[in-house]
């Protein structure tokens, strides 16, 4: 626990509190609040929609190679966030496996843009929002599923009417995860998206380049990051995250 | 320059007036010294089998955070002097810094130049991908000072936190031109092409070192020094890319 | 429009092998110890699982033959689980006009098609509670409601009523057997509790270990058991033997003086009540009398219900009365004996 | 899918791969890969003895402060590393706020060594165990430590040997997560421990470090990290990940 | 050394306030409908859920008492659970010898003890099995044993016999019983089949909606139930009304004739078998007779019981020739008529 909290009030108590008003009046700071909530949000939603699915392969099908899915869900994970962004324009960069035929055919380059910043949100955040879903899913009474099946419901309807609303609070907490992830992030999105204050300069590049000339600045930049982050993660509230196992 | 030659040290006796080097030394330098001050290091301590350099390479600003915070450093080597000054206005540094080397502004485009990037101007050009340096890092603050002294109402599509966020750009081809140092164009090999310009010089990036007060080996951190500041040393920036102090 | 169904089947270590037709209106109950393979026929049945083999066919349609699957959403069942399965994030008319909403019915119809079926099942005016907000017997009703709203063509029930306390397992057993008494199609039920097949079948299937050990009217099974498993559920001490002329010698040892003539392996059936017990061996009429010990006693109303082990094992009812006089403790000796016309005579 | 596995395609057919064995043989990449397993490994220990304690208390117990200490568990995933690293300064630093303490006591100081990557990664990587251990906690059935409690184990005896047996496939599962972040930790050790070879260089920092001046090589090294972690990964099997829901 | 216990508590919409004393070697079984709070009542006593108020004390010790609360692992009890929740991780000798360990008795000679236990269970040669691999019957003896071994003053059983299946439930229920006639404390037995109650309880209390509603030997309760929820289960029909000499006046309309003087408040007690049901209006000896209209019917053995509804609602059981012979189908309208002699009067 204090090697959880220590750190933080270390920022606290360090964090040069008079620096507080100055930065964030800045239009800046606000810009690039803005920009971080928005994208991260985004990345939340395209996570839930590609990352549900997958989750519900490796928990539900029989597929042989779930266990080699399931350590490619990692990748990004282990894979140093700035070779993710490598990653990223190797494929849909200017030059890329399909950003190429994207150019090509419409004169539309996605790097640069603030859909690069959701993208490489999504790319950093979405396992862990697979993860979460897939141990929800585990959990959640499959026999439901068989019920919904003999009262003529095909998969994708079962799926959407009885077990995605089953497993909602799961979703959740990995949503929760997936959305302080994509907030955090700095290594792909500054690689693939680049910093560009307005489209792609999100907090944590904000607080990354505020680090090299004002350091002071970058920690009350980050507790700013950090006091919405919380702010938001206590607005959902103990029962999004599951029934309780309390034994009383 | 108090290098002596490999055969004076491998013969001269170890409490000898020659100075033979013990002890570690531990160097913090700038990311971009890597190749240059790994290959100095290796010809210290092949003169001085009984010392052992280590480097710590990282971030200027991380460099300076960790000595700030009590790092057990002996030397440190700076990519710019704003986080020099975060040393020395600790009081952390022996002695004043010395700048032992300068780095100039290139525009690095993809090879064969596919945009046909020609000098500074094109940075104003609207429809091509651009990347400059943030303003809060040095290339950034150069490549302000370089455009308000040409005049130019630059256009970039991204702010880049690093010489090397920019330069991986050019070199997968996803931006058009962008604006780097010098030692950057040379290290990327054939990789990016580089296109000196006139204006670079009003911005010209000092690279200061120093000894740090808390040295255990200051010895050696002075040898150190030397041998960077060493015409053997500055031989090996040049080669990389660097340029010798002008001043 | 019948069921015709031969299931083959390996789950884990057991190989399941049944054969089963239903007709039309008819009621199969399926009954059979824990792991006997009940549930998992019922699950071929509904599309849930695929068998190694066999066939299944509903009328002239095939829902399963080799090569051939008609998954569970594809095949007109209705199917009752043991904990009913409500959809706890649905209603209760929500879940009655599931399987409605998903055959394309519009919503307004199929609600009101559900609420016409809670109304027949009796739970009218709960349609807008939460399955978490009925009891055991209101949340079974619901279910029965839900896969009757389909008007399936089979109707397959999981040990409906073993979730149920006593005293609602009574109410639902009867509105059962009303809603069953009306169903036009093919209904399987399955069970372990052989009041439920008695009260609800009009043919029982015996599984045990993955095969079908007996098969009848629930008459017939309770009153010519083929294995142990059968017997002691409907309450009959079982004897195989080899009859020889009036008397049957048992296989495990000693013979049993009978009525009729008996020929060849057959088995021999004993009620517990027709079973008297004595301290010394009697001198009587009967002439089928064996020393055993008593194993245990367990009163049963007004009766005490006693195991016997001996040469011939028996279990013996007595009034407690009798048996507070006899003063019998577990681990006494007595003698136990049976009328010859007492006792049933049937062949292997 | 595509998206995690495409970007991941990229990089293999564009790597370099004639710089695979003159990169796989200097020493220092074996130094580095032995350096960042070992100190993964001994954060996920850290982790699983600060950590599962930790989502004992998420799940179990009734204290009120429950969702702010859940919240508290996720900041370091919305911090941005290399200010998770200042805030180790603020704390464990010469100057910090213990550091200080240790270093005058014993005369100790914890930045710059092996012990730094390990308490750096162990900040970073520790929220991915507590938020999947807790998660099988609650999936679990409670009712087994009354059992317990009914024949005579307190608390802490209940936990040892009926909770943590019951939930060590989800143990598990979370330290894989916590370990292969550990693997992928950039900017805090960086920050905090500095990046000296043989003692705090990990492949991360060497990735970052070959990016300077041999991009390619860089590409490769993340490579040879990424495939170290996968096999890892594959070769804990699908049964680690705790019993499966699948309705056959 | 004995049980007395007030357990007030509050569960969700539920307040659970009972009061109940078990002797040294007495077996009370608690019974009552799904709900009633019997399994709170039994966590209270077991240390496991903290009560709003009362006082529970065995012996001279005080368990629970206002400000005092023993946690569970320091009562010395012993509880068996409805699934029997042996540990899945430990095998069978390791579950037993758990509470041994936890009380400090070394390794070797807590496994020797539990294995001794295992055989008096009739598991002996089971103790390395995990408990996935024992049947249900065999689990749930492991799960006696395991409550046993710890020679607890005070044995709790939740439902112990409710998992199993029909004939495991018999056999298991025997030996059981002669567990508890050896059992030395206190024991207390949770249950809603009247069966285990009359089979295994010196005494019976009646839960409903958090009270005690009744309390008495077994068979005093299946005699003169005093709620409709008793009643049904030991199958009699119930009917409130108020004596006035020899006859009784219904609370719900109507009124019966009865053998025996009653004054006041009183319930009076209806045998199904007592019941006789005609087609038209009978004339003869019984004096009670009543209009009632089919409302249900099920078979039930050799007998079908018939659910009748009117002014005097009963449940007749006719023999299935008798039901034929009359061709009733539900909805239809009957005469019911029952022997003053024949019906059970006693005080409210
Ligand atoms: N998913 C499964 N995989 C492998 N084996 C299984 C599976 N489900 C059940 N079995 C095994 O198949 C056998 C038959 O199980 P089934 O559920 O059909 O029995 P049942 O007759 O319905 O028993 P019960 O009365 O307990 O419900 C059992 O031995 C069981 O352990
Ligand atoms: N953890 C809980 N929190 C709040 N209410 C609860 C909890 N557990 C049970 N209840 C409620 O308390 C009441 C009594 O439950 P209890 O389990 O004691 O009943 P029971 O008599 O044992 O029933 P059953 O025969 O179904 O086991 C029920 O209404 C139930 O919904
Ligand atoms: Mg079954
Ligand atoms: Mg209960």
């Amino acid at each position: 626990m204090a090697f959880l909290v220590l750190p933080l009030l270390g920022l606290l108590v360090r964090a040069p509190w008079s620096e507080l008003w100055p930065q964030l009046t800045q239009p800046q700071v606000g810009q690039a609040l803005r920009l971080s909530l928005v994208s991260a949000t985004l990345a939340t939603l395209v996570s839930l929609v590609l990352g549900v699915p997958i989750a519900w392969v490796l928990a539900r099908s029989t597929l042989r190679g779930r266990s080699v899915l399931r350590a490619l869900v990692t990748v990004p994970l282990v894979l140093p966030p700035v070779v993710g962004g490598v990653a990223l324009f190797l494929v849909l960069g200017r030059q890329g496996i399909l950003g190429r035929w994207l150019y090509e055919t419409f004169d539309y380059t996605i790097p640069f843009t603030t859909t690069a910043v959701v993208i490489a949100e999504t790319f950093v955040a979405m396992p862990f929002l697979v993860i979460s879903v897939e141990g929800a899913l585990r959990a959640a009474d499959a026999r439901f599923e068989d019920a919904a099946a003999t009262l003529g419901a095909d998969r994708w309807t079962t799926f959407r009417r009885v077990t995605l609303p089953l497993v909602a609070p799961g979703v959740a907490a990995g949503a929760v995860l997936c959305w302080a992830r994509a907030l955090g992030e700095f290594g792909a999105t500054i690689t693939f998206a680049g910093n560009f204050p307005g489209t792609t300069q999100t907090m944590p590049l904000a607080v990354y380049l505020a680090l090299q000339s004002n350091p002071e600045g970058a920690i009350v930049l980050s507790l700013v990051l950090l006091a919405v982050s919380l702010a938001t993660l206590l607005l959902l509230r103990d029962r999004w995250l599951g029934r309780s196992g309390v034994p009383t | 320059g108090g290098s002596a030659s490999p055969d004076a040290a491998g013969t001269s006796s170890s409490s000898g007036s020659g100075g033979e080097l013990t002890g570690t030394l531990t160097v913090f330098a700038a990311a971009s010294l890597t190749d240059v001050f790994t290959g100095l290091g290796d010809q210290l301590m092949a003169e001085n089998p009984d010392l052992d350099i280590t480097f710590n390479f990282a971030g200027s600003s991380a460099l300076a955070t960790q000595i700030t915070q009590g790092a057990p450093a002996d030397v440190f080597a700076s990519a710019n002097q704003t986080q020099m000054g975060v040393v020395t206005g600790a009081g952390l540094a022996e002695g004043d810094p010395t700048v032992f080397t300068e780095n100039v502004l290139e525009i690095a485009v993809p090879p064969d130049n596919p945009a046909d990037v020609t000098g500074l101007s094109d940075f104003a050009d609207a429809d091509l991908t651009l990347a400059v340096c943030a303003p809060d890092v040095p290339c950034g603050a150069a490549a302000e000072q370089v455009f308000e002294a040409a005049g130019i109402t630059a256009q970039p599509d991204t702010l880049e936190e690093d010489v090397r966020a920019a330069l991986t750009k050019v070199e997968l081809g996803e931006v058009d031109a962008a604006l780097v140092y010098a030692s950057d164009v040379q290290a990327a090999g054939d990789q990016v092409e580089g296109i000196g310009f006139p204006e670079a010089e009003d911005a010209v990036n000092e690279y200061p070192i120093c000894t740090l007060a808390g040295s255990q080996n200051p010895g050696a951190a002075r040898a150190f020094l030397d041998l960077v500041e060493s015409e053997a040393g500055q031989r090996a920036l040049t080669d990389a890319g660097f340029r010798s102090p002008t001043s | 429009m019948s069921l015709r169904a031969h299931v083959v089947v390996r789950r884990g270590a057991l190989l399941v092998d049944v054969d089963l037709a239903v007709a039309d209106g008819e009621v199969l109950a399926v009954l059979g110890p824990n792991g006997a393979g009940k549930s998992t026929v019922l699950r071929v049945l509904a599309g849930l699982l695929v068998p190694d083999g066999g066939r299944v066919a509903v009328g002239d349609d095939v829902w399963d033959d080799g090569d051939r699957h008609l998954p569970a959403h594809r095949r007109p069942l209705g199917m009752v689980f043991q904990d009913h399965l409500l959809f706890p994030h649905l209603s209760t008319t929500d879940n009655v006009a599931f399987g409605l909403r998903t055959r394309g019915v519009r919503r307004a119809e199929a609600r009101s098609t559900a609420e016409g079926w809670l109304r027949r099942v009796g739970l009218e005016g709960f349609g807008d509670r939460r399955p978490t907000q009925l009891s055991g017997g209101q949340a079974q009703r619901a279910a029965l409601a839900r896969a009757l709203v389909g008007e399936p063509r089979l109707l397959l029930l999981d040990e409906p009523l073993s979730a149920l306390d006593a005293r609602t397992r009574l109410t639902v057993r009867a509105e059962l057997r009303r809603h069953l008494a009306e169903f036009a199609g093919c209904a399987v039920l399955v069970s372990h509790d052989p009041v439920d097949a008695m009260a609800l079948a009009d043919r029982v299937l015996v599984v045990e270990d993955g095969r079908v050990v007996q098969e009848g009217t629930p008459a017939e099974v309770a009153r010519m058991p083929r294995t142990d498993y059968v017997a002691r559920l409907v309450g009959l001490s079982l004897l195989p033997g080899v009859g020889r002329g009036r008397s049957v010698e048992l296989d495990g040892g000693g013979a049993v003086a009978v009525a009729e003539e008996a020929q060849g392996p057959v088995f021999v059936a004993v009620r517990p009540g027709t079973v008297s017990l004595y301290l010394s061996r009697p001198d009587g009429s009967p002439r089928n009398v064996w020393p055993a010990t008593l194993v245990a006693a367990t009163p049963h109303g007004s009766t005490v219900r006693c195991d016997l082990d001996g040469e011939v094992p028996l279990t013996a009812d007595v009034t407690a009365t009798a048996f507070a006089e006899l003063g019998l403790q577990p681990g006494a000796r007595v003698w136990a004996s049976v009328k010859a016309s007492e006792v049933a005579v049937y062949p292997r």
